[in-house]
């Protein structure tokens, strides 16, 4: 395979609070792909969209602090740049939409201000310029009359529509990564379809990347191509998009799976995972998902697994299921 | 027939709006309920679905006057609640509950759990202060929690067993009928199904009623009988739960089951009905049929009767219910059909 | 399968996610006021400036001869630590006396406005509509006076006046100066408690109270007065402040407490007089002055954080 | 926004009837009422004050009067000084510029020191200087401003004599700019530090629960630099609400005015206020009052027509 457009490995990102040190990211590994989409799907606290921040390097100082690991954007570090080289790759290279329309949008500044910022800073171009950019960014996302709506305020959008805007803020400068976290929670179900269609309508058309962060198993059955699954501020499971699906391997992807109702299958009983997710500051030695887990052995709550390669492009990280009972942890392995 | 509970006739909420500040006028209303009726029968659960806005939550509440509704009627065990004084609501409050969306604004930060849950008992001085403590006791194994909790504050647990919490709370006096507002939606995945499964439990073990809100499509049509489709203050659709998601017949209720994103990769290339534009406002609903600004099967229509017509619930034998000019039956005469119960 | 039967076995030993103990509400304010230590030290200097102002002046020798060669012996000796004044009055037991007076002063007031300010509030917030309007619009009224006129105005009517019969002539400016202060500074609070009932009202656990049968007595009880009383109790400690802080002002124009009725600002006052020859003299009551209400604000300040169930976790 | 102006002036109404209906009453609850100056001279006879009294309306029932004295103010008609005979009105406007200019002088000194300290320590939160700033701001807001005054004279005026002592003008150089600088040191910086204490509290908490929004974080994702970031981002979205702050403060800062003027002698309309009180110049003391009343109600409501401009949100309405 080529080499992945981003490559993060062992990424650990911590918050220094007066309580303790907060391993709000502590292990995440995942390659995405050239025209790929990458899902990280987890439950509200298991780090995902801290790993984003990292990834853009906006994780707020001074608390919170990438400590470990790296990010190869194009073989590049990017842990290692300058802040200065850094500000060229945001907005312009790697993109983000966040999760709230409502709130990720300027409320005193027009749309149009706001989609032309980015473009007059990294393509140095003038206002005039930008501002039919901006125009052409808007109707690729399906704004009617885009060419008047672009003198808007925010608040004057519905929800849909200002999410529309905030993918059109972020393709104005063509990234080749995007980085979508929890894009459609805020929105109603056909508007979320909307939304999704046109992601991967982007996706086709401009084989961007797509790291998109949810907690619905069902949005990432329909967009994704790879998975990780996070727990804890760790990546548990990663793989193929099918594989996951029907070959999860690690307890708490099953558990998911089990969990949620399925449309059109009638089941008496779901199964549910027991027990409440671990509070990140008082983690327990060993795996944070022992205590839930089914299928716990003493050694799960001793030593943390390691993130195994089990089948090309299939990577869990469990004592039980790994088949790694019986390997000691190797001295000084990264986790 | 199963006897019915709970019946709801042409119920109306509309929220108005004031302008003006010497003479305040009414210049228009958020019609957020506006005119539905159904009815729900002992020992089932209703599910109530729809996107947000089209007036579910506001349903709920108006079934347990928590808002005053501004027409219609709601009877409960053959008592019209609306007419009633406060003084007669009250007893009233024993027999039907609400379970809240939010876990973490629907305990009193200031209350310890054991009062928080003893709280209905207390109202109705139902039982001295021993029998509270067992019965509180009771009531937080009964969800699934220690009873040491009792001396607890509410911040220091999670969302999963805040909501069981909440959920004691309602059962204290032990109702016919719950109102479950959205109960699982602000959990984490991995912890609703414990909820969903501990209300299922309930409802067999105590033999509750459930009107089971939610905008999850997957998650009401798990839990309830029958499920309700609700669009911009109008029910468009009802039917079994079996029934609806095989056979929808309303084009609205067509769009949400093929939007909502099925957690299973091999199904992705299936047909779907995608709705163009955004959810209208309920301050001017568009005329005739609500949805027919969005129905991509407007135009099967002859004489644009959905722009100028709304079409009545009409009953398509065995209970289904639709609200749509495409399919042309009878006004449901009566509301209650005959559902086999699962 | 084997291996699952065992490992169900070993599961019931699994590490159990155990809370910590419950920990009782006023302990868990306290620990919470103790972390923050400017709070703490300013509790610290405010008992000790009260209890000296209490018992102080017992243990101070209040006059010395007057000395008619050298009327304004006010330099600091031994046996009077900040000297004397120009009536050879030991200007520590003068500051002290002064303290109870101002602290009375500040204390009462505060009192009285956060009463008034609680009752306009609460019932505005709670009833609302037309209630709230009359309500509102009055407190606006109010805050569009401008307050230290309103006061100076009021004072220059009421001086003279006998309010309270039992009470020598002297002190009969007491409660006079309170009434007006605190019958001048509730607003703020009235704000204040308007906002929190407003807000509380329209809360799910309120909401859940009257689902369950709860009336609007057993609501106000129960929930929405326990929410409030952390805002309206810091409100409160820093409305002494400011009481304080107008008493002296007030007094300090000459509109206040007067002479010989000691306190901070007519102190100040006087001592303006002699600046030139004992400049020391202007220091010290404004310092007093200056002490209390900074210790009554970081205290507020600790409060706040002790207090607010957003902050918790932090 | 037409509308909302044309609201919001609707709304200023009551609130000004209100309010110089109290001090109306204020006016008649005084001791001896409105002739309480005349009542105590000796030389004018019982008949004579029953004539004044009629003359001035005051034999009408109480709400009579309310709206003649009412009438008479929207005419500028604010009658004559007890004191001194002459027009109270032309009085007043006499010793406004001095205190305006005051008051300006404090206004924009504090709020730009203020406002620079807030959004500093606010982007370093948690640092020494955020620390230093917070604790400044507590000790400041916590001065008796009197106090701060007379040691500003103390130490600058009466030891180091480096500032005057008070007055406007020195009797030399009189109306030189310069010299009224120089005499305007000392009162603007005693009027200034409670503001600026103030201020950037405010500020402070204001660009803190700004820097957190998602549209902040956003802007940042662009790629924009630190300083676009704060300056057009957060900057102007914490700014707007200190427009209501600066009207909201205008009563304090006026009580401040009075309190300066005071200690360093400075012909203003606070002195004025205060010679009217010590001579129960009552025409006077109503007029001051009432102006200043009606000047927080209409800086009040051109705050709310500023701060509607200012947020798109509100303007849409």
């Amino acid at each position: 395979m080529a080499e992945p457009l981003l490559k993060v490995s062992g990424l650990q990102t911590h918050f220094f609070t007066e309580e303790g040190v907060v391993k709000a990211v502590d292990g995440v590994d995942f390659e995405v792909h050239r025209g790929q989409v990458l899902g990280i799907v987890g439950e509200s606290g298991c780090g995902k969209s801290v790993t984003t921040l990292s990834i853009l390097r906006l994780v707020a100082a001074p608390q919170g602090r990438t400590v470990g690991g790296q990010i190869l954007f194009k073989g590049q570090d990017l842990l290692k740049l300058p802040e200065a080289q850094m500000r060229g790759i945001r907005g312009n290279r790697i993109a983000l939409i966040s999760q709230d329309p409502l709130t990720s949008l300027n409320p005193v500044l027009t749309v149009g201000e706001q989609i032309m910022e980015a473009i007059i800073l990294h393509q140095h171009v003038d206002r005039r310029t930008a501002r039919k950019k901006a125009i052409a960014a808007l109707e690729a996302v399906g704004i009617p009359s885009a060419a008047s709506r672009i003198d808007e305020y925010p608040h004057q959008f519905s929800g849909g529509m200002r999410q529309r805007v905030v993918i059109a803020m972020a393709l104005s400068c063509e990234p080749e990564l995007l980085i979508a976290d929890e894009p459609t929670t805020a929105l109603d179900v056909t508007i979320q379809a909307q939304i999704l269609a046109l992601m991967d309508d982007i996706r086709r058309q401009r084989e961007a990347a797509i790291i998109l962060i949810t907690h619905d198993l069902g949005v990432v059955a329909e967009m994704c191509d790879y998975v990780a699954v996070m727990y804890a501020g760790k990546v548990v499971e990663y793989s193929d998009v099918a594989t996951i699906f029907a070959n999860p391997k690690h307890p708490y992807t099953r558990g998911l799976l089990k969990s949620i109702p399925q449309l059109g299958e009638k089941k008496s009983r779901l199964v549910p995972i027991e027990g409440q997710p671990p509070s990140l500051a008082l983690l327990p030695p060993g795996c944070a998902f022992a205590p839930r887990c089914t299928e716990y052995t003493r050694k799960c709550s001793q030593q943390m697994p390691l993130l195994e390669q089990i089948d090309t492009n299939h990577m869990v990280r469990c004592w039980v299921t790994a088949g790694q009972q019986d390997t000691p942890a190797p001295a000084g392995a990264t986790r | 027939m199963t006897d019915k509970l709970l019946e709801v006739k042409d119920l109306k909420k509309h929220f108005p709006i004031h302008r003006g500040i010497v003479f305040r006028r009414e210049v228009g209303a958020v019609k957020a309920v506006d005119g539905i009726s159904f009815d729900v029968l002992k020992g089932e659960t209703l599910g109530l679905v729809g996107e947000s806005g089209c007036g579910k939550s506001t349903t709920g509440r108006l079934i347990l006057r928590l808002i005053e509704p501004t027409s219609g009627s709601v009877r409960f065990g053959g008592t019209d609640l609306l007419p009633l004084k406060d003084r007669d609501m009250r007893p009233m409050r024993r027999r039907m509950q609400i379970v809240f969306q939010n876990p973490y604004g629907s305990l009193d930060p200031r209350m310890m759990v054991g009062d928080s849950i003893a709280e209905p008992l207390r109202v109705h001085k139902l039982m001295d202060g021993k029998q509270i403590q067992q019965r509180v006791k009771e009531l937080l194994e009964r969800v699934g929690m220690s009873p040491t909790y009792a001396n607890r504050y509410p911040h220091e647990f999670s969302g999963g067993q805040r909501q069981r919490i909440g959920i004691a709370r309602a059962l204290a006096i032990n109702p016919e009928f719950i109102v479950a507002d959205e109960p699982v939606s602000a959990l984490d995945v991995s912890v609703q199904a414990q909820v969903l499964n501990l209300l299922a439990d309930l409802q067999d073990e105590f033999k509750l009623t459930y009107l089971f809100i939610a905008h999850n499509l997957a998650t009401v049509q798990h839990i309830s009988d029958r499920v309700a489709v609700m669009y911009l203050g109008k029910m468009v659709e009802l039917a079994s739960s079996d029934r609806l998601y095989a056979e929808p017949k309303h084009p609205y209720t067509q769009a949400l089951l093929s939007a909502a994103p099925i957690a299973d990769p091999t199904q992705r290339k299936r047909d779907r009905m995608l709705l163009q534009g955004d959810l209208p406002s309920p301050v001017n609903p568009p005329s005739g049929c609500r949805f027919h600004t969005r129905c991509p099967l407007v135009n099967e229509v002859s004489n644009n009767l959905c722009k100028t017509e709304d079409p009545p619930l009409g009953d398509l034998g065995g209970g289904h219910l639709v609200a749509c000019h495409l399919h042309k039956v009878a006004p449901a005469s009566h509301l209650l059909a005959t559902v086999p119960r699962a | 399968m084997s291996m699952s039967t065992s490992s169900t076995a070993i599961r019931e030993q699994a590490p159990e996610q155990v809370m910590p103990p419950a920990e009782p509400f006023l302990r868990m304010v306290v620990r919470r006021f103790l972390k923050h230590r400017l709070a703490v030290i300013s509790l610290g200097v405010l008992v000790l400036l009260i209890l000296a102002s209490i018992i102080g002046p017992h243990f101070l020798p209040r006059f010395d001869a007057l000395d008619l060669d050298n009327p304004n012996q006010a330099w600091p000796s031994l046996a009077h630590p900040l000297g004397t004044d120009e009536l050879g009055e030991d200007v520590l037991a003068r500051l002290l006396v002064a303290g109870r007076f101002s602290l009375f002063v500040g204390l009462t007031a505060a009192f009285l406005g956060v009463f008034i300010g609680t009752i306009v509030g609460a019932i505005s917030g709670y009833f609302g509509k037309i209630v709230d309007t009359i309500g509102m619009r009055m407190t606006d009224m109010f805050l569009t006076i401008p307050l230290l006129m309103l006061l100076m105005v009021l004072s220059s009517f009421t001086r003279g006046k006998t309010f309270v019969p039992f009470l020598p002539q002297d002190l009969q400016q007491l409660p006079i100066i309170v009434a007006i202060i605190g019958t001048t500074s509730w607003m703020g609070v009235a704000r204040l408690v308007r906002g929190e009932f407003l807000a509380l009202r329209e809360q799910e656990f309120v909401e859940a109270s009257r689902a369950v049968g709860g009336k609007s007595f057993w609501i106000i009880v129960r929930h929405m007065i326990p929410n409030a009383m952390a805002p309206i109790f810091v409100a409160a400690t820093l409305s002494v402040g400011d009481a304080i802080l107008l008493e002296s002002a007030l007094s300090f124009l000459g509109m206040g407490v007067q002479p010989p009725v000691p306190t901070w600002g007519n102190m100040l006052t006087n001592a303006q007089q002699y600046m030139i020859s004992t400049p020391w003299l202007a220091v010290y009551p404004g310092l007093m002055i200056f002490l209390v209400v900074v210790s009554i604000n970081f205290i507020g300040d600790g409060l706040r954080d002790a207090l607010d169930p957003k902050l918790k976790g932090r | 926004m037409g509308a909302y102006v044309v609201r919001r002036i609707l709304t200023s109404i009551p609130l000004l009837l209100g309010v110089t209906l109290i001090l109306f009453l204020l006016m008649h609850l005084m001791p001896g009422g409105p002739l309480a100056a005349y009542a105590q001279n000796p030389h004018i006879r019982p008949e004579d004050l029953a004539k004044i009294r009629h003359i001035m309306g005051l034999d009408k029932p109480l709400w009579m009067q309310y709206f003649f004295w009412l009438g008479a103010m929207l005419t500028g008609n604010f009658g004559a000084s007890l004191t001194s005979g002459q027009p109270v009105l032309a009085m007043f406007l006499s010793r406004l510029p001095n205190t305006l200019m005051l008051m300006g002088a404090s206004l924009v000194v504090s709020l730009i020191i203020g406002v620079l300290l807030g959004v500093a320590s606010a982007i370093k939160q948690y640092s020494a200087f955020d620390f230093t700033v917070t604790t400044l701001a507590f000790i400041g807001y916590s001065l008796p401003v009197f106090w701060f005054g007379v040691v500003l004279m103390l130490i600058f005026a009466a030891d180091l004599r480096w500032f005057p002592a008070g007055g406007i003008h020195s009797i030399a150089s009189h109306g030189g700019i310069l010299d009224l600088a120089w005499h305007m040191v000392l009162p603007v910086t005693m009027l200034s530090i409670v503001s600026v204490a103030g201020w950037s509290r405010y500020m402070r908490s204001s660009m803190l629960e700004v820097i957190r929004q998602d549209y902040v974080r956003m802007a940042r994702a662009k790629g924009l630099s630190e300083q676009v970031v704060i300056m057009k981002h957060a900057f102007r979205n914490a700014l707007i609400p200190l427009v209501t702050l600066i009207a909201l403060s205008l009563p304090g800062l006026l009580g401040g005015a009075i309190m300066t003027e005071q200690i360093f002698g400075w012909p203003g309309v606070g002195r004025l206020f205060f010679h009217a009180l010590a001579e129960s110049d009552y025409p006077l003391m109503m007029a001051i009052l009432t102006i200043s009343a009606v000047a927080v109600v209409v800086s009040n409501l051109l705050a709310d027509i500023v701060y509607a401009a200012l947020d798109p949100r509100i303007r849409y309405d």
